[in-house]
């Protein structure tokens, strides 16, 4: 009897890692507030290793959950191993969203990445860009 | 605590509706265009259901179309008037840029497919037209003027019976969008000098899938659902007796407690949105006072409306964040762009509709657990957290 | 004794259509469109019905469109067919003279005001179409084949499917108005080669005032009735949530006893139709074969069909005369005409349409008082006095 | 609960001078089958009266029980007299009759008159034709 299954509305009214690391090696943000939904992911990085994770999520029941079981699966891994968790591995972890809200599982996969991104630019380490979105051109939020 | 705060979506059925429409459930279930007893019967029935609406709204019964709903009857009463419009070269139709989509999108497909041209009055930020915007814009050739009674969002009730004495003294023909309305408020289809009215039976605890469209006598009615003779040749399809006759029995009751359920509902109202002031930066849509009975709407900065809903829901309280029917879509609210919100704040919005049925108890549990849910959400929120460390500019 | 033998105009609704409904007259009000849960309960039993429907009539159920009932179904059907036909410049369409006027009137509509040319196909004397009719008529232009599926004025019941494999061979868009048909025949769109089609809910013992429409996946529908993001945004309107479970519900349990139905009914049928055979210059209207498991429709020389219903109606006997709509016209059944009947036959009509709630007792009964009815009109009728005499030679 | 009020429905279950008068001074027969309703009335004249009037008709509850009344409503009275009956008397002496139903008054009413057209055009008797209803031309049986 309700829009999502249980297990987003648990992800959803008991947020895992909600807030923000002040002292962030990584912040990513994407979104913006005319489509309704804004995430924000911060990364503790110790060798290599995402030692800490916290969001902020200005959106709907669907984005909060997302980003709450995002930064669960990738808490503890390798940057690499988080490079790869996609937006179908979150859908599926969370049992499952309504077709209207798969966008939100791919504004979590791309908050992670905007956040190691970050990491990488602030410590001057090379990545391959193409393996990350591109912020200004994104229509996730247009997606329906 | 469970608490029904979505009213303006759709009302419980009355036990009155209820008890009227159960004999036609079940023994009396004649076709009205039956010339045998049981159809006979129905069709004493349909009459006494046409006659009790028509005296609710202040026209006579042959006035009156049965419908399946305010949806239908908009549509049915914009192509009448179209159709009229078009036989005399006349192709404007001035509206507001917040009706409900049932206008706004038979409108629009009048746009687009007939080449009609429209005029969408602003609607200012307290959600109320000036009757001077409607006889700045009539034109030579507009054929109608449609304006909402009272929006179904943000409950603002239009001078309805200016802006139809603007439309008979330039002759244009007037629709109102009475949905929210009928049974709410009062409302007489003369003096308030309406050409053309639709109402829907789900909005004043009678049936879902009825309606009516009231039509002035003389006007040449178009029909949408072509077939049999039912409604004198303008509507066709088997009459829905049940809900017709359940409709009927719930108008009346409402017409008669009409004062006592104003009063009482806009109450709890006045609390409601007392106690909801107290959360800062947030504020009201819509005229605190042209208002309907029964509307609530706030707009909280930095949250998003779903998610409110749904912590809400939780906690047992059933509302709605901009209309039901674009709930779940990823655009804010027309009506709330309309009034002048930007979209972040359109997106933070909570639309609380009372009816007799709600308590002050439940409105005293509504105003204790709502702030602490936006507190909540405005918590997680990135955009809340920058706006308080002062990083972003509040715009509430 | 009070036999209810007009189970064509509409039908007693069923313990199970009630049942269903209950809840959602009740305590289970939500509108589906509502994001908290009594609007979640509601959207998933909506799916739930939609589901029903689907399987019913073997199609997916996101093909399956709610409406108001028959009427709105054909309409939408239509306009559908007719929006394609007139972007790919094809205004041609082909029906059957004897339509239900929920589709004749739609028809004429395009013919009138949008330039469509109707080839309205011959349906002999015994009510049926040959499908290589169709295969004749079929033009360039053509842009839809619209075919009832069974009559409900003489009960016929078309060879769809073959008509279906022809319309498909030549890529022209199939309709079928199935009203009469839905619950009470085995139907598959597919197999039958159906692209749209019509029912009814009250037809099969379920609500009035709801319906569907089959459209098959790839078509793009015309919407008829604009509005909320209802039905995907092409039937917009607060759902009629009780009809609609209702409708499924009764739908359910009519396909499980389909077979042992359509046993039933047809031998009351047949015995009833034996019995009126003994009735002099009387004829049974429409192929005994393929008809309808529970139609009964004769023609009785030289006496009126209104007073043949009314002193039915004095014996309890409830029956129709043409169908219900036109019922009380000075027209005689524009179905009757189609099939050959002449003006004074026509008018002697009447429609007896069973059920399996009716027994052989009722039948019995009526095929005991039917003749003295009978009698006593022509008794009273110069026209019957003078064919007696012979100065008028009988027609049947 | 009924189309017809009681009276109606009386004199159309039980009409009155139904059957016909074999040697009638005056025979009138209006409608036709087209349109549904033939109504044919049979005078029998004494002295300018009418000391028996029988009727046939064709047609629907409402054409019977007009029928049945008018003749009821003439018999024993002079030709004089009988020629004043108006429709709309007939519509009330039934207490009504539905607006659809009004014809099969006017039916009645030029079926008495064509039977006294009758019985004047059989005797050589001198009449004002334009008193009488040319049903050649009537239009009747379209009137709704
Ligand atoms: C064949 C047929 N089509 C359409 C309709 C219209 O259905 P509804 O009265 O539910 O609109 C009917 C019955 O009235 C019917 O018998
Ligand atoms: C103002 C207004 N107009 C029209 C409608 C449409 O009514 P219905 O859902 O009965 O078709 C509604 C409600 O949905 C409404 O609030």
């Amino acid at each position: 009897m309700s829009l999502y299954s249980e297990k987003v509305m648990d992800h959803f009214t008991n947020p895992r890692n909600v807030g923000e690391i002040p002292d962030a090696d990584g912040v990513g943000e994407v979104g913006n507030v005319k489509c309704g939904d804004i995430m924000k992911f911060f990364l503790k990085i110790k060798e290599n290793r995402i030692e800490d994770v916290k969001f902020q999520t200005f959106g709907c029941g669907a984005a909060i959950a997302t980003s709450s079981i995002a930064t669960e699966m990738v808490k503890g891994k390798s940057l690499e191993e988080a490079m790869t968790l996609t937006n179908r591995e979150v859908v599926e972890a969370l049992g499952g969203l309504p077709a209207p809200k798969i966008h939100c599982s791919v504004l979590a996969e791309e908050a992670l990445k905007a956040a190691i991104q970050n990491y990488y630019e602030r410590n001057n380490i090379p990545y391959d860009k193409s393996l990350f979105p591109n912020c200004a051109e994104c229509e996730t939020c247009r997606m329906v | 605590m469970k608490i029904y705060a979505d009213n303006a979506a759709t009302t419980k059925m009355s036990e009155t509706a209820f008890n009227a429409m159960l004999p036609y459930l079940k023994e009396h279930y004649g076709n009205p265009s039956s010339l045998h007893t049981p159809g006979q019967q129905a069709a004493e029935a349909l009459q006494t259901a046409r006659e009790i609406v028509a005296d609710a709204i202040g026209c006579t019964p042959r006035e009156v179309l049965f419908t399946s709903g305010g949806s239908e009857s908009d549509n049915q009463a914009i192509l009448t008037a179209a159709k009229l419009g078009k036989k005399k070269g006349k192709k404007h139709i001035i509206s507001t840029a917040f009706e409900h989509h049932a206008v706004l999108h038979a409108l629009q497909k009048l746009e687009k497919e007939e080449g009609f041209e429209l005029t969408l009055l602003d609607v200012h930020e307290n959600g109320l037209i000036d009757p001077a915007q409607v006889a700045d814009a009539i034109r030579e050739d507009t054929c109608l003027v449609t304006i909402m009674y009272a929006n179904n969002e943000i409950g603002t009730v239009q001078p309805i019976a200016e802006i139809g004495a603007i439309c008979h003294d330039k002759n244009v023909l007037f629709h109102t969008d009475a949905v929210q309305v009928v049974g709410h408020l009062p409302i007489d289809v003369v003096s308030d000098n309406i050409d053309l009215l639709s109402l829907s039976g789900h909005k004043f605890h009678g049936p879902k899938g009825v309606g009516a469209l009231y039509v002035r006598k003389g006007i040449p009615i178009a029909t949408l659902i072509e077939g049999g003779a039912q409604e004198r040749g303008k509507r066709a399809g088997t009459e829905n007796m049940p809900a017709i006759v359940g409709m009927a029995a719930t108008l009346e009751e409402s017409m008669n407690r009409l004062t006592e359920n104003i009063q009482k509902i806009s109450a709890l109202r006045d609390q409601l949105i007392r106690g909801l002031s107290t959360i800062e930066h947030a504020a009201l849509n819509g005229d605190p006072e042209k208002r309907l009975p029964g509307n609530v709407s706030f707009c909280f900065e930095g949250i998003e409306g779903e998610a409110l809903l749904l912590l809400l829901n939780a906690k047992g309280i059933y509302a709605s964040s901009g209309s039901a029917c674009t709930s779940g879509s990823l655009d804010p609210s027309h009506v709330l762009l309309a009034i002048g919100r930007s979209h972040e704040i359109a997106h933070g919005s909570l639309r609380l509709s009372l009816s007799e049925e709600n308590t002050e108890e439940e409105v005293d549990y509504m105003i204790k657990e709502i702030p602490k849910v936006v507190d909540q959400l405005r918590m997680m929120s990135p955009v809340w957290v920058s706006k308080v460390r002062g990083e972003k500019d509040f715009i509430l």
